[in-house]
């Protein structure tokens, strides 16, 4: 119902709540472990520091050590460093490619919507682990093999999501008028449609990244993942698995750090601000 | 008489999204007799739905009965805790709600929904209230009342679910039945056969209610007391004659002047015979779907229509729901091309696409849509709004989209303040008068305006139809001015058309429409618009062939 | 004094029982029960107690399921083809060889009779009567022939076609009796015949999915990429010994810590390839008893004798003193490794030098070596990667030692990915590895003669060439030895390429599990355990 | 009623064809990318110019590629899979049996996971917000953020090593009993169930709340009618459409995204094969494999539209 008085709930706030200020500190502080991780790790991320393998946390190793003996800790700062920045490229290449694409398809429509619809079918049907598998196997594991390929397997899904959501605001009274006016595709989906779904392809931004940090630590539990020395966090915690039976710290650390991320995503989305979420729902 | 309802002191807060706490409805009381009818009227933001609803103990999610007293029988609604209220609602208060379309579940039968009710509150065996419910359905004029039931609420008409709401509402024989704008969402034509039921029904039973409306006109013909809100509090009440014969407040007497505005008192009828016209459409069809073998559309809505609008002059589309009268202006405009016929303007045909025409035939017609919500894009501000035609159309210069876009604000009476602002922090008048400074920004020769008053109170609306009237004198525009509410168009327009399933059926001038010698669905429509006039509804004898030929049940 | 030990726990009983399995010496025993503290007289007793849980009688019967790691949709039951270890197990359990290469790295025979040669040119193999195939077809010289024949024929896809190559004819002088014709003298032809592709199968076989072969066991289940399950073969021509079990399943558990919980949930009851660390998963439980392989494979550092630093006399030799082997055994094998000499011949292989001696570590021999060769203070690319096993650790504590005596490895870490054809070989100074192989003679052609393919460190000399081409054809055990002795000590004083460890993994199994014994043809017992164990009631 | 679902279906049979075909040739196209061949492969060190090329015509590879595929094809249109390229059996015998293991698995792991979801979804959604919710909320949210393999890793240590209640590994001949069925797939039913059920959790929860906010529930409720019911008369049959869809796919993550599973418990299942079949290059069954997992999903996405309409009147007529 259109009211003729600004209703009183209309001005919203971009403030997060407590929850989400949390979550949002989290992943800032990985991030920037991410970045500085070179300057922050105490020892050489490959070096043998103690003759001991699972060492206890102690105040020389505060994480312990891992199963030849190395830093635990350096290895997790820099773990970030692999975890965070592939995944972060990945989703970021999957979520332009989607929602570019998504954008195009609802504003154009007919025979470009429906190939390019169709095809991404096709690509979803394929299960996104196997799919992984196959190209880095075949490819060899390195790092723009493993951000490109997850790239591909999470850009149908965003652009099914984004396609959806654009498909809506096409329909919208003033992408109709824009279009009377004569605006071309750019336009449209530069200044009518995409700043109306950023909040939930936002969203969905944070779950995606999720689902890669997942995969890509699934990956690496399988060997095809970041190549040792170096170590994402799921291929430490694949590394140290046969400590976990003797508690070591050495599994422990990485775990907890992929459970913080990705909880801190989730919780984030959970509770970003109304003004975000809204954008466009 | 006894009192049904007494409400004392009522005050209901609500939180806004930021967190604080607003107070929307203060310090009202009134009380309802035993059968008696009180209406709620008011514009939308009156506070009025949220006072009906408190009576039964309910505030919508983020609002919170804070103060008073709300008697209904022996209970307090305002002080009943949420099981409570559940157990009295259903049996002694019924609700009908705004748009029935919504408040049936599609997933379920209407006659599973009917008796809800009774299986709730365990009123009787199921199979009394079956025939129970059969029976308000013949007592409700409802089409094969036998069967109506076993059908889905898709499957039936808009009216028809109307009044089936109203027997959902009276099968738990409530003692106060509160309508919500039942008949808002309704054509003309329909909506007399349900305020007909009602007001059989209501009688019969001896129920008393509480009718919640914007509409005078309809009140007029439901209510024995009228209430007069605006921003939570009462502004008058009274017995209905004395409302609409003898308004107090200065309010009331400004909602009774917008129900019957002026007839537009156009430029001479002779003159415009002569000039070449501005617009000229001819033998236009138009639809949706895949085409079929002959070239048309599978879903044909604009067949065979004929226009023409000099220039300077004003044409009204006028018609109910469904009727392809929207059809007609996105044909126009180029965003739905149209099948076959031509489309002239200044006497140069238009392509039937948007982005085949050249840009300064697009400047030349502009669109402005019925909903100012989904018409403006929320992201943006209101000055950026404006500046795209500007800079599209006219290549303008930053300084210089400032400064029109200064002038445009002034051109629709807004504060030129309200440029930084976004469309979410307007009003809905605003919102349209932004909506509108739009299209003038294009500079254009005609305007289409599609419903463009539609969605806003009454008395709102006819503001926005005299700045509409100013303009046009200040800048010689033309409107095609597409409407479904008659007294609207008649009140801007030199030419009537009107459009029935897909055809125009007559074209005339505004004081001839509805007249002896018209075509009858113009007729029809012209005796269905409500009149400020008890008596009215009652009075009122249509010829039953022509609702049956015309009427959308 | 009493047998009575203070701090001696059933676990360290343990401890020495699985040392003794692991093939540790009386005196490596003896050592270690000093270490632990404990006189050498009780160390003694506890000896005998633990070496006589080990001298059980076997017996027959029971079942038991095995996991190797390594298993696909192209495992196969075509001796030629196999290249995983499910598929040596399984060809072990259902085809026999022609000789079998045994724990001291001794050849006997099997299908074999005799094999002999009077010029070590032309082989006459003298085949055992009585000997019949799964199907109940008797074993003849033609399938022998035809088993031998076809690694040559490329479309069998043979993976010791190059080893065949050397067989130029065949020949059934009668039914059991076979003529393998080579085309220089080798000596060694009785070991090669030992090697799993030279398995027999059945004259004309094309269907190898049945594992018809004269093997211990009957194939009954075989799902390639799944698994198999074997029965005892009734009908099998060795009478005195295994197999004791009457069947046994083979899967593949690619997981090592997978593999180590399933012996400890009791699913399985024999895994192999432990590495070190999860062996400490499993060292400590009383139900799982560990068994060390036999070690032959070995990363080596290389530095090539023709390139720059490597032509430069004393680098190779500083870095053999520089290497430090204890180090690279204890903190980055966890132990599991021996000592080698920079030599490639095993400990466990006959031919084994023991007199030679690896060079101790010893920084300022090195220090001295390298400025002979001028190279102190110089940057030196060390090209290494995680494709060598171990081959990064090796490289960060060989850079952490050269630092001290102020020489400068520069430690270049490059993909594992395309390692083996961009740089081993190829880069100056760089990390090798290598798999064991059952002779000496395999060892030096492959890797050290002027035309070895596989010539690390460009090591050539007419005098190591013209003696490697004489010990293959010698007949004369004790000469051989002797020369295979000098070669060894030639390549350990001589060559570029630094051995500092001999490698091997970790067979479990449940304690219940008796009779495994490392073997040279890798582990497993040469993959061929499951005729030689039986379960302890 | 029928006509509509007669018309879904035969839409989704053409354009399954049409799928199908489109991932068939991605696959082919990505199996040319990779490096190597079977003959290679197979070879592994001992692999010489001339010992590839001779088993290369020994295997009739020598053939071109494109060649090959579609004779593949063309097989596969009357319903012959063809043979392994890495040890020639036919391909439908290699798959039969592991395929019906991750039915098997699937179908599992679906009667606890389904019931379960839906369940724990729907009594939250009724107790929205309150403290059961918010653990529900917080579980499904931890389960959802931590890897698979670590979840199925703690499950086998505390079931298998520890309490020695269940075995270690899954495999599916082992079964002769009942009971031995329910400890041989007790361990990977419970990891995927955890992993597939948090996201189903979360979407029916969603869904559900969200009918929740419609005029026909506020309706509901000013009849009177009790939370209970306004969530399961009102509320559900509507939300199954988005319900029945978040189910299915994450079924059909149940045929092809259990890799992990099948790796640590050593279950015979199809993912794994595809695996072995890319490192082996061995395209027909690398095909068969992809052709199994597309139609699991085009079978589920059909199946999940089919029960929207059904249980949406609107579309049923």
């Amino acid at each position: 119902m259109t009211t003729d008085t600004v209703s009183p709930g209309r001005r919203v706030s971009y403030r997060f709540n407590k929850i989400g200020l949390m979550s949002l500190c989290i992943i800032l502080a990985w991030a920037l472990v991410a970045f500085l991780a070179p300057l922050l790790a105490p020892y050489p991320v490959g070096k043998i520091v103690n003759f001991e393998f699972y060492a206890p946390m102690s105040a020389k190793f505060w994480m312990g050590t891992d199963y030849l003996g190395r830093d635990m800790l350096s290895r997790v700062l820099m773990g970030a460093r692999y975890t965070v920045g592939i995944s972060l490229v990945a989703v970021a290449l999957a979520c332009f490619m989607g929602v570019a694409l998504g954008m195009m398809a609802a504003v154009l429509g007919g025979w470009i919507d429906t190939v390019l619809s169709r095809l991404m079918d096709a690509l979803i049907s394929i299960p996104s682990k196997l799919f992984g598998l196959v190209v880095v196997a075949g490819l060899g594991s390195s790092i723009p093999v493993l951000i490109l390929t997850l790239a591909v397997i999470y850009t149908p899904g965003s652009y099914r999501f984004a396609r959806a959501l654009a498909v809506n605001i096409n329909a919208m009274d003033y992408v109709v008028v824009a279009r009377a006016r004569g605006e071309g595709l750019g336009y449209l989906v530069r200044s009518e449609i995409l700043p109306n779904i950023t909040g939930p392809v936002l969203a969905d931004f944070g779950l995606r990244f999720v689902f890669i940090v997942l995969l890509l630590s699934g990956l690496s539990f399988l060997g095809l993942g970041v190549q040792p020395p170096f170590a994402d966090w799921g291929a430490l915690v694949r590394e140290n698995l046969g400590g976990l039976s003797l508690g070591a710290p050495a599994v422990v650390f990485p775990s907890l750090a992929i459970a913080t991320l990705t909880i801190s995503v989730n919780l984030l989305i959970d509770n970003l601000p109304r003004k975000i979420r809204d954008q466009g729902a | 008489m006894a009192n049904i309802v007494e409400v004392r002191n009522l005050k209901v807060e609500a939180v806004t999204d930021a967190g604080r706490v607003v107070t929307i409805i203060d310090d009202v009381s009134f009380d309802i007799a035993d059968g008696e009818i009180v209406a709620l009227i008011g514009e939308s933001g009156s506070g009025k739905t949220t006072i009906a609803l408190t009576l039964m103990g309910y505030a919508r999610p983020g609002c919170r009965i804070s103060g008073g007293s709300v008697k209904l029988g022996a209970h307090d609604m305002a002080g009943l805790g949420e099981s409570e209220c559940a157990r009295v609602r259903g049996i002694e208060v019924a609700y009908i709600p705004q748009s029935a379309a919504a408040a049936f579940n599609p997933a379920h039968t209407i006659m599973d929904q009917v008796i809800e009710v009774v299986r709730i509150h365990r009123l009787m065996p199921l199979r009394d209230a079956r025939a129970k419910a059969i029976e308000l359905f013949k007592a409700l004029a409802l089409p094969h009342p036998e069967t109506i039931g076993e059908r889905y609420p898709h499957q039936v008409s808009g009216g028809q679910l109307q009044r089936l709401a109203a027997a959902m509402a009276l099968i738990g024989d409530p003692k106060l039945i509160i309508f919500d704008e039942p008949t808002t969402a309704l054509d003309v034509t329909t909506q007399i056969e349900v305020l007909r039921a009602f007001k059989s029904v209501m009688q019969g039973k001896k129920i008393a209610g509480v009718y919640v409306s914007h509409d005078l006109a309809v009140v007029a013909q439901m209510a024995d007391r009228i209430i007069v809100l605006k921003g939570g509090t009462i502004q008058e009440a009274g017995a209905t004659e004395q409302i609409i014969k003898r308004p107090g407040h200065p309010y009331t007497q400004a909602l009774i002047n917008a129900v019957e505005p002026a007839l537009f008192a156009g430029v001479n009828a002779k003159e415009e015979a002569a000039k070449p016209p501005l617009m000229e459409v001819s033998n236009l069809y138009a639809g949706y779907g895949g085409f079929l073998d002959k070239g048309l559309p599978r879903l044909l809505a604009v067949k065979h229509v004929d226009l023409r609008v000099p220039a300077g002059h004003n044409l009204g589309i006028i018609g109910e729901s469904g009727c392809g009268k929207s059809t007609l202006a996105r044909a126009i405009a180029g965003l739905l091309p149209a099948v076959t016929g031509n489309i002239l303007l200044e006497g140069k045909a238009l392509a039937p696409y948007a982005r085949h025409r050249s840009r300064e035939q697009l400047r030349q017609i502009q669109i402005v849509f019925q909903s100012a919500d989904t018409a403006l894009n929320p992201s943006k501000s209101v000055s950026e709004i404006l500046e795209r035609p500007l800079l599209f159309y006219h290549g303008m210069t930053r300084r210089d989209r400032a400064k029109r876009v200064g002038e445009l604000l002034d051109m629709v009476k807004l504060p030129r303040g309200l440029g930084n602002r976004r469309p979410s922090e307007l009003s809905g008048g605003q919102k349209q008068r932004v909506n509108f400074a739009r299209a003038l920004a294009a500079d254009p020769k005609l305007i289409l305006c599609d419903e463009i008053t539609s969605a806003l109170d009454t008395v709102v609306a006819a503001a926005v139809i005299d700045l509409l009237k100013e303009l046009q004198r200040e800048l010689g525009l033309s409107y095609i001015f597409i409407s479904h509410d008659l007294s609207t168009v008649r009140a801007i327009c030199n030419d009537v058309a009107v459009m029935y399933a897909g055809e125009k059926v007559e074209q005339t001038s505004p004081d001839k429409i509805g007249q002896a010698g018209g075509h009858p669905y113009s007729r029809l429509l012209f005796d269905s618009v409500p009149k400020l006039d008890q008596g009215w509804l009652d009075s009122l004898k249509q010829d039953e062939a022509l609702i049956e030929a015309y009427a959308v049940r | 004094m009493t047998d009575r030990i203070s701090n001696w726990t059933a676990a360290d009983d343990r401890m020495v029982e699985n040392a003794i399995r692991r093939g540790a010496t009386r005196r490596e025993l003896l050592n270690m029960l000093l270490m632990g503290g404990v006189a050498l007289t009780a160390g003694a007793s506890v000896l005998t107690r633990a070496t006589s849980a080990i001298a059980a009688t076997p017996v027959k019967g029971g079942h038991i399921r095995a996991a190797g790691w390594s298993s696909s949709t192209s495992d196969t039951l075509d001796p030629a083809k196999a290249s995983l270890s499910t598929d040596y197990v399984r060809c072990s359990a259902f085809y026999s060889r022609l000789t079998y290469l045994g724990e001291d790295g001794k050849i006997s025979m099997e299908l074999a009779e005799s094999v002999e040669s009077k010029d070590a040119k032309v082989w006459t193999v003298k085949l055992r009567k009585g000997v019949t195939f799964h199907d109940g077809k008797p074993l003849t010289s033609k399938d022998v022939v035809f088993s031998l024949k076809r690694h040559l024929d490329p479309a069998v896809g043979s993976k010791v076609n190059a080893i065949a190559k050397q067989m130029t004819g065949f020949a059934a002088k009668d039914d059991l009796t076979v003529e393998v014709t080579l085309a220089n003298p080798n000596a060694d032809f009785p070991t090669i015949m030992a090697i799993h592709q030279f398995m027999i199968v059945a004259d004309g076989t094309t269907d190898f999915s049945k594992g018809n072969g004269t093997g211990a066991f009957v194939c009954k289940v075989f799902e390639p990429g799944t698994r198999s399950i074997a029965e005892r073969n009734k009908n099998y021509f060795k009478t005195n010994g295994g197999p004791y079990l009457d069947s046994f399943e083979y899967i593949a558990i690619t997981e090592g810590t997978a593999r180590a919980n399933a012996l400890l949930s009791g699913d399985i009851q024999f895994a192999s390839n432990m590495n070190a660390q999860t062996s400490r998963l499993l060292e400590n439980n009383p139900k799982i008893t560990l068994v060390n392989q036999a070690k032959g494979n070995y990363t080596d550092l290389n530095a090539r004798l023709d390139l720059d630093p490597g032509n430069k006399e004393g680098f190779a030799t500083g870095l053999k003193y520089l290497i430090n082997r204890e180090a690279i055994k204890t903190s980055v094998l966890r132990g599991v490794a021996d000592i080698a000499n920079d030599q490639p011949v095993p400990p466990s292989n006959v031919y084994y030098n023991k007199e030679l001696k690896a060079k101790p570590y010893d920084p300022e021999k090195a220090k001295f070596y390298f400025q002979k060769a001028g190279l102190i203070g110089k940057k030196i690319p060390l090209v290494t990667s995680e494709a060598p096993t171990a081959g990064v650790e090796m490289a960060v504590l060989l850079q952490q030692s050269a630092q001290d005596i102020g020489m400068d490895f520069d430690v270049q870490r490059v993909p594992s990915d395309g390692y083996w054809s961009k740089y081993w070989l190829k880069a100056p100074v760089h990390f090798g590895n290598i798999n064991p192989r059952p002779t000496p003679d395999i060892l030096f052609s492959l890797l050290y003669t002027s035309d070895a393919p596989w010539n690390e460190s460009q090591y050539k000399s007419p005098k190591f060439d013209a003696m490697v081409l004489e010990a293959r054809g010698m007949l004369d055990e004790t000469k051989r030895t002797e020369m295979y002795h000098e070669l060894q000590r030639m390549i350990s004083e001589d060559a570029g390429t630094v051995i500092p460890v001999f490698m091997g993994g970790i067979d479990a199994t449940t304690s219940k599990l008796k009779g495994l014994r490392p073997n040279p043809l890798g582990g497993s017992m040469g993959y061929a355990f499951a005729e030689y164990v039986w379960l302890e009631s | 009623m029928n006509r509509q679902i007669i018309e879904l279906v035969s839409w989704r049979l053409a354009s399954a064809v049409v799928t199908l075909l489109i991932v068939s040739f991605t696959i082919f196209l990505a199996t040319m990318m990779l490096p190597g061949d079977v003959a290679q492969i197979l070879l592994g060190q001992a692999a010489t110019p001339e010992a590839v090329a001779g088993l290369r015509k020994a295997m009739h590879l020598d053939e071109p590629a494109i060649f090959q595929f579609l004779k593949w094809l063309g097989g596969l249109a009357s319903g012959d899979l063809g043979r392994s390229y890495a040890n020639n059996m036919p391909i439908a015998a290699l798959i039969g049996g592991r395929l019906a293991n991750s039915l098997k698995l699937a179908a599992a792991t679906t009667a606890i996971a389904v019931p379960l979801a839906l369940t724990l979804g729907i009594t939250s959604a009724i107790n929205r917000n309150s403290l059961y919710d918010r653990i529900i909320s917080g579980l499904t949210i931890a389960v959802i953020s931590v890897p698979e393999f670590l979840l199925a890793t703690l499950a086998v240590l505390v079931f298998a090593v520890y309490l020695r209640w269940l075995p270690a590994l899954s495999l599916a001949n082992e079964t002769k009993t009942f009971a031995d069925l329910l400890r041989v797939y007790a361990l990977p039913v419970i990891t995927l169930t955890f992993g597939v059920s948090a996201q189903m959790i979360r979407m029916t929860r969603a869904a559900v709340i969200e009918t929740l906010n419609t005029p026909y529930v506020e309706m509901a409720m000013l009849k009177g009618a009790s939370r209970r019911r306004k969530v399961l008369w009102h509320a559900l049959p509507n939300a199954l459409g988005p319900i029945v869809n978040a189910i299915a796919l994450s079924l059909s993550y149940l045929l092809g995204g259990v890799i992990i599973v099948e790796t640590i418990f050593s279950y015979p299942g199809i993912a794994k094969l595809m695996v072995d079949a890319v490192s082996t290059r061995d395209l027909p069954l690398i095909q068969s494999c992809a052709m199994i997992f597309c139609v699991g999903y085009l079978v589920l996405v059909t199946i999940a539209d089919i029960i929207a309409i059904v249980s949406n009147p609107r579309l049923r007529t």
